[in-house]
């Protein structure tokens, strides 16, 4: 049974990446309710962020904590002109998100231009388990999501900065009642999740090509991985969602053709939709 | 390169806002130089959208070839003016421009589109209007079935076809590296007919298909194709993945330690996908075009001087570049043996016609099926390559292919 | 005397888009008789874009439902078409291809939208819904290319208009086309907009406005809302059978997310509360957006953009909501 | 003999552990107006939303009009004539008075030959004729109130279930709504179940009480033998 294990570690793989790209969407979406459509283009420009800082000889580390830190401002700054105003109307966010996500990408594109870029890997070999060989780098950035996903967790719950965050998340209006800075504390989340966005792609990049388009592939899957997994479930939903959606993903491909797979994961998707239906924005009903 | 190409498309704006008022107000205006009036030529480039990529070595070949033409003093004593149309790579908008170029602009010929769907979207444009289109790109070959997409009489191929840019060298490689091939693709027809077309070769050879799988495009995760690939023990991977999805694959493949022992052969990936694959990714793979930059060629020579000269000596330029210069120089040529613009006199010119220039060695267009006699090269990427010049070790070169009758009513 | 100044005035404004809208069909009406070529050719195009945009803004201004999706059912309708037209049939084919691209696309829509709407699926999660749809969409076009001609697209013949055996019109013209579209379209944009005067569109504004109330006052709304939306899925896959027909061809990304995503774009730049200034917005940001992409391509997609964000930021019901208060002859209510 | 047009027997509801209402009976004559008291929390709003379909009860069972509505959807009901004003006044905020009754008119199971008639008959019977063309935003919060009612009315409701239909009135208007209430019920031969904070209010109604205390039935009666029992006034004191 040697492929079963095999794929068991190739949909370990898959989820694992997928949900380290989906985490800073997870973060907005759960904590403030933000359906951040600019996700996909933060991601992107931490990919771009990366590759310019290696084109500038900065080593691969330095260049991925730039690149988080880059996109984190960028995203403080769309926070600060735009977002906040509309944080009581998610559809609004929803819309204006989708607006920077267009505008991003035609900036992306005139300032780096869209031929394919290429960021080295920086750990090239494979490991051996057995007659299974897995890639270096995709094995450590899995361990890496572990950890982050763990680390966001402890934030969360041992912290007070986590608890302010949680109490915020149950009840808006007490929390500013309680003298919590809500403004503050969302402007936080909100950069923290560009961050992440920003942090993922730059952690992708080694693994893709990069285009001005990169994002979008990951945009809709990261959505439903956010969806399917649930509110505030930082750890175990995204891991979740990402395992339905990339993991079996992984698994239908084994009965039937690659589109035919991504075509049913989608509608799969759809259909646990439905059966969380108000799921995560849906408790205020007025 | 960046800039290069930004001053040639505020050039063509500039052409486009003199075009689109002097077309009203005075003809003269643009003609200063010329005492005849330009043959316009519409030419519809992938400017913007997800195959920008190729965009500009599209546009530039046939940018070059129209400058070199003009400066001998243009064909029946008349310059030939471009006018651009960017298709933004959507068929959608394909017909939109095509129809504009022809309807608005009256060009008298079309060049270009880029993928078979963009070609296929010009195609009812062109059987309509009774107009030529020059497509340089490779693609799958001409059954009827896609009429009038191909099969056009009005539609002139400058690209290779797959029993061009395949067969001749499935038995190299078989020879070299085993029997065991295992196929990937993008999920269309491009793919799956070049597999088609392969097998036909391959079984007559003796090899094995161990595997066959296509891909749905902007996939990021090739896990467990790589796995099927590895459990097939495959000793080659034929490749016709598209656009970033190559690059996506061939990077996991080679972060997966599985370029050590599998061969790769792609029919896809020419100087600019290279290029954005990097030194690491790329090294040792097979790669077949009918044009490379770094050809053993006199023609190419010259070709590369004056390309470099006008672009830059960094811009790159590929099978579909020289497609497009091709198709402008034999345009040219065929005017002039016609003596003529009109559609009917030029197609049968250029039906039998020969360029001995071209680039990659002589290239002759087939009058009774459109598709044009190429030569073909296989190339494998050099290790620790530094930029185009050293990026191809030439494996195997036939200097003249004649691609398999067009599956279509012949003559076109 | 106060219920007659209200009165008064929603019947003001009501005239006054009766009056653009008339002004609109007869300047389209006089195109074609003062010129020819590519304007009566792309045209008709852009005007089954618009009635795309009237299918969006259905949805979206009257109920609050956004959709990007409509690229989805613009493609079923064109690939419903282009198959059907293939066919021998007794019977003009392209009348059955219509008819079949109008109640496939409605009853898809209709049971998508139970589905969904029956569990009180809302809002941003309808959003996503639809994205995938799209992505679906396309997926299918791509992958049952033994139906759909894959990525490599499908032809459609120009349909003749017949009646019985007697009479023949066939739309291979330019004309002819334009006025065959042109009829549709003005037809769609009177029925659509009856649909919004009448009860049911009523109760969709009201559902728009308050859900819960519209439910507590006896309304089914998930009903109201999977009907809205298999009108509005019907009506873009008219307009899309309309275009295949018209451009001759049909590819995948007819029915992409980025398609869809230029119509909502189209649709909040015009105004989403109008179906008069969506229909508008189709056909002159279309227009613009070809006449603009060849001068200045990359700069043309980022105005697209920043418009957009401060059109969703700062007017919230688009141009047609902005213009008339800058021509200062609409105040708002007290 | 007046008909049971309200027959409500062992309603219950449990939230997790939290008991909101527990075995409650109850019954409504038809045309007739009833009030329920208690303290916060003593499970008046999830009675009512047990009655108008907005939560399904736990165990018991609810008849109206001699059906079995218990397992029917708020909207169902809402189509039997029981039609909710809810806590916060839940009108359509950006269409005017007008707008908004006449959709109330639209949505109704029978609906008037003359709509414009009966939005004009609705909106003179609360008392909001000279608004008619403000957009419901931008009236008082009592008016909104009114206005809400004005939508039951005009959605041809025969059971009017509200929620504090006087939070946030002036004395006046208060009294002008207790007897709006009691005219409808007269003149129309509408019923009400009313939830209220405001004694006076209830005073007002002259309609029998219940007092609901932790999800129980505490007291029933007139309002004076209610607001002489010396264990409801110990319950408003916090004390049982």
């Amino acid at each position: 049974m040697g492929s079963f294990a095999g794929v068991l570690i190739d949909a370990t793989l898959i989820t694992l990446v997928l949900a380290l790209a989906a985490t800073g969407l997870a973060v907005v979406f759960g904590l403030i309710g933000v359906v951040n459509m600019g996700h996909g283009a933060f991601l992107t420009l931490g990919a771009y962020f990366t590759w310019a800082g290696i084109q500038a000889g900065l080593p691969f580390l330095i260049a991925v904590v730039l690149s988080a830190l880059g996109v984190g401002l960028i995203g403080l700054i769309l926070e600060l002109v735009l977002i906040r105003h509309f944080y009581d109307r998610p559809f609004e966010t929803l819309l204006l998100t989708w607006g920077m996500f267009l505008v991003v990408t035609e900036l992306i594109k005139i300032v780096f231009g869209t031929d394919f870029r290429n960021v080295p890997s920086p750990l090239p070999g494979t490991l051996s388990m057995g007659d299974i060989q897995i890639p270096a780098y995709r094995l450590a950035v899995s361990l890496f999501t572990i950890v982050l996903l763990f680390g966001l967790a402890g934030l969360l719950f041992h912290t007070s900065v986590g608890l302010r965050v949680r109490a915020l998340v149950q009840q808006q209006e007490s929390a500013a009642l309680l003298g919590l800075n809500v403004e503050r504390l969302y402007r936080q989340v909100f950069t923290l999740g560009a961050a992440l966005a920003g942090l993922a792609g730059a952690l992708i990049s080694p693994m893709l090509s990069i285009d001005p388009y990169i994002g979008n592939v990951f945009l809709v899957r990261s959505f439903f991985v956010v969806t399917l997994g649930g509110l505030g479930q930082i750890l175990g939903g995204t891991v979740v969602g990402s395992f339905i959606i990339g993991g079996s993903e992984t698994l239908f491909a084994l009965f039937s053709s690659q589109v035919v797979a991504q075509t049913i994961v989608f509608a799969l998707a759809i259909v646990l939709l439905r059966f969380r239906p108000t799921g995560l924005l849906g408790s205020d009903r007025r | 390169m960046e800039k290069t190409f930004g001053r040639v498309s505020r050039r063509t704006a500039l052409k486009g806002v003199a075009g689109a008022v002097a077309a009203m107000a005075a003809p003269s205006v643009i003609t200063k130089a010329w005492a005849a009036t330009p043959i316009k030529v519409g030419v519809i480039s992938p400017l913007t959208g997800a195959w920008t990529v190729y965009g500009k070595a599209h546009y530039s070949g046939f940018e070059l070839a129209v400058g070199e033409i003009n400066k001998a003093g243009g064909v029946l004593g008349r310059p030939i003016e471009i006018v651009v149309g960017d298709s933004k790579t959507e068929p959608r908008i394909v017909v939109e421009q095509a129809n504009r170029l022809i309807r608005q602009e009256r060009v008298d010929f079309l060049a270009g589109t880029f993928s078979s769907a963009e070609r296929n979207a010009a195609g009812p444009v062109v059987a309509q209007s009774g107009k030529l289109l020059l497509y340089p790109t490779w693609y799958e070959g001409q059954s009827q079935e896609f009429y009038p997409g191909v099969c056009n009489k009005g539609i002139f191929m400058f690209g290779p076809e797959p029993s061009q840019q395949v067969w001749p060298h499935v038995d190299y490689i078989m020879k070299k590296h085993g029997k065991r091939f295992f196929l990937i693709g993008s999920d269309y027809a491009w793919p799956r007919e070049t597999n088609k077309m392969f097998k036909e070769k391959f079984k007559e050879l003796g090899g094995e298909v161990v595997g066959e799988v296509y891909i749905p495009f902007n996939t990021p995760q090739y896990e467990s194709v790589l796995r099927d690939i590895r459990n097939a023990k495959a000793e080659v991977v034929f490749h016709s993945l598209t656009g970033s999805d190559t690059v996506n694959f061939r990077r996991q493949m080679h972060a997966a330690g599985m370029n050590k022992d599998i061969a790769l052969w792609t029919v896809d990936d020419e100087e600019v996908v290279t290029s954005g694959l990097g030194p690491e990714v790329s090294a040792g793979t097979y790669v077949s075009f009918d044009y490379f930059m770094t050809i053993d060629q006199p023609n190419n020579k010259a070709f590369l001087e004056k390309f470099r000269a006008k672009y830059g000596p960094d811009a790159l330029v590929n099978t579909v570049g020289v497609g497009m210069y091709n198709a402008a120089h034999m345009l040219a040529l065929a005017i002039a043996k016609a003596g003529a613009t009109d559609t009917a006199k030029v197609r049968d010119a250029l039906g039998g016609l020969t360029f001995e220039q071209a680039p990659q060695g002589p290239v002759r267009m087939r009058a009774d099926d459109h598709q044009a006699v190429l030569p073909s090269y296989l190339m494998q990427v050099r290790n620790n390559w530094t930029g185009v010049n050293d990026m191809f070790q030439q494996v195997q070169a036939l200097p003249s292919v004649d691609p398999v009758p067009a599956k279509c009513k012949l003559p076109l | 005397m106060s219920m007659a100044v209200a009165d008064g005035r929603a019947r003001n404004r009501r005239l006054g888009e009766e009056i653009v809208a008339a002004v609109l069909f007869l300047l389209l009406t006089a195109i074609p008789v003062v010129t020819s070529g590519y304007v009566v050719y792309i045209l008709p195009q852009y005007m089954l874009y618009g009635m795309l945009a009237m299918s969006l803004a259905l949805l979206w201004g009257n109920v609050g439902i956004l959709s990007f999706g409509q690229a989805a059912f613009f493609a079923l309708g064109g690939y419903a078409l282009g198959i059907v037209m293939k066919e021998p049939l007794a019977i003009n084919p392209a009348y059955v291809g219509l008819l079949v691209a109008l109640v496939s696309a409605a009853l898809i829509a209709a049971l998508v939208g139970w589905f969904l709407f029956s569990a009180g699926v809302r809002d941003s999660y309808f959003v996503l819904v639809t994205l995938a749809l799209s992505i679906i969409a396309e997926q299918i076009a791509v992958s049952q290319s033994q139906w759909t001609g894959g990525w490599n697209g499908l032809f459609l013949m120009r349909m003749d208009l017949t009646l019985g055996s007697a009479l023949t019109y066939s739309l291979t013209e330019d004309a002819p086309a334009y006025y065959a579209v042109l009829v549709v379209m003005v037809i769609t944009y009177a029925v659509l907009r009856a649909l919004t005067r009448s009860r049911f569109g009523k109760l969709l504004a009201g559902i728009r406005e308050n859900e819960l109330r519209m439910t507590s006052l006896g309304v089914s709304v998930p009903l109201c809302k999977t009907l809205a939306f298999a009108v509005s899925g019907a009506v873009a896959s008219l307009s899309g059978a309309l275009y295949g027909m018209h451009s001759g061809f049909v590819s995948p990304s007819l029915g992409g997310v980025q398609f869809s995503t230029e119509i909502v774009v189209w649709v909040a730049i015009a105004g989403r509360s109008s179906l008069l200034a969506a229909l508008i917005g189709g056909i002159t940001v279309s227009s613009i957006s070809n006449l603009l992409s060849s001068i200045t391509p990359q700069y043309w997609q980022l105005c697209i953009g920043i418009l957009f964000i401060l059109v969703i930021a700062y007017f919230r019901g688009g141009v047609a909501a902005a213009l008339p208060s800058l021509l200062g002859r609409f105040r708002s209510h007290p | 003999m007046t008909e049971t047009l309200l027959r409500i027997r062992g309603l219950s509801k449990h939230f997790g552990g939290v008991i909101a209402n527990a075995d409650v009976d109850f019954e409504l004559p038809a045309g007739a107006i009833a009030s329920i008291i208690g303290p916060n929390g003593a499970g008046k709003t999830t009675f009512i939303s047990m009655v108008s379909g907005h939560l399904k009860p736990t165990a018991g069972r609810i008849e109206f009009g001699g059906h079995d509505v218990t397992r029917l959807s708020v909207e169902k009901r809402a189509r039997l004539g029981i039609s909710r004003k809810f806590q916060t006044p839940s009108v359509f905020p950006n269409l005017t008075v007008w707008e908004n009754v006449e959709l109330a008119v639209l949505a109704s199971r029978k609906r008037p030959a003359d709509t414009d008639q009966r939005v004009a008959q609705v909106i003179d019977l609360v008392r909001l004729a000279e608004f008619s063309g403000y957009r419901a935003v931008s009236l008082s919060h009592g008016q909104r109130q009114w206005l809400e009612v004005g939508l039951l009315l005009g959605n041809d409701a025969s059971l009017l279930l509200l929620d504090e239909p006087t939070a946030g009135m002036t004395a006046a208007e208060t009294h002008a709504t207790a007897e709006l209430i009691r005219r409808l019920s007269r003149e129309l031969g509408l019923s009400a179940v009313i939830i209220e904070h405001d004694i006076q209010f209830i005073r007002d109604l002259r309609a029998p009480v219940t007092v609901l205390h932790l999800g129980r039935v505490f007291a029933q009666g007139s309002f004076k033998e209610v607001s002489a029992d010396e264990r409801v006034r110990s319950i408003y004191l916090g004390k049982a």
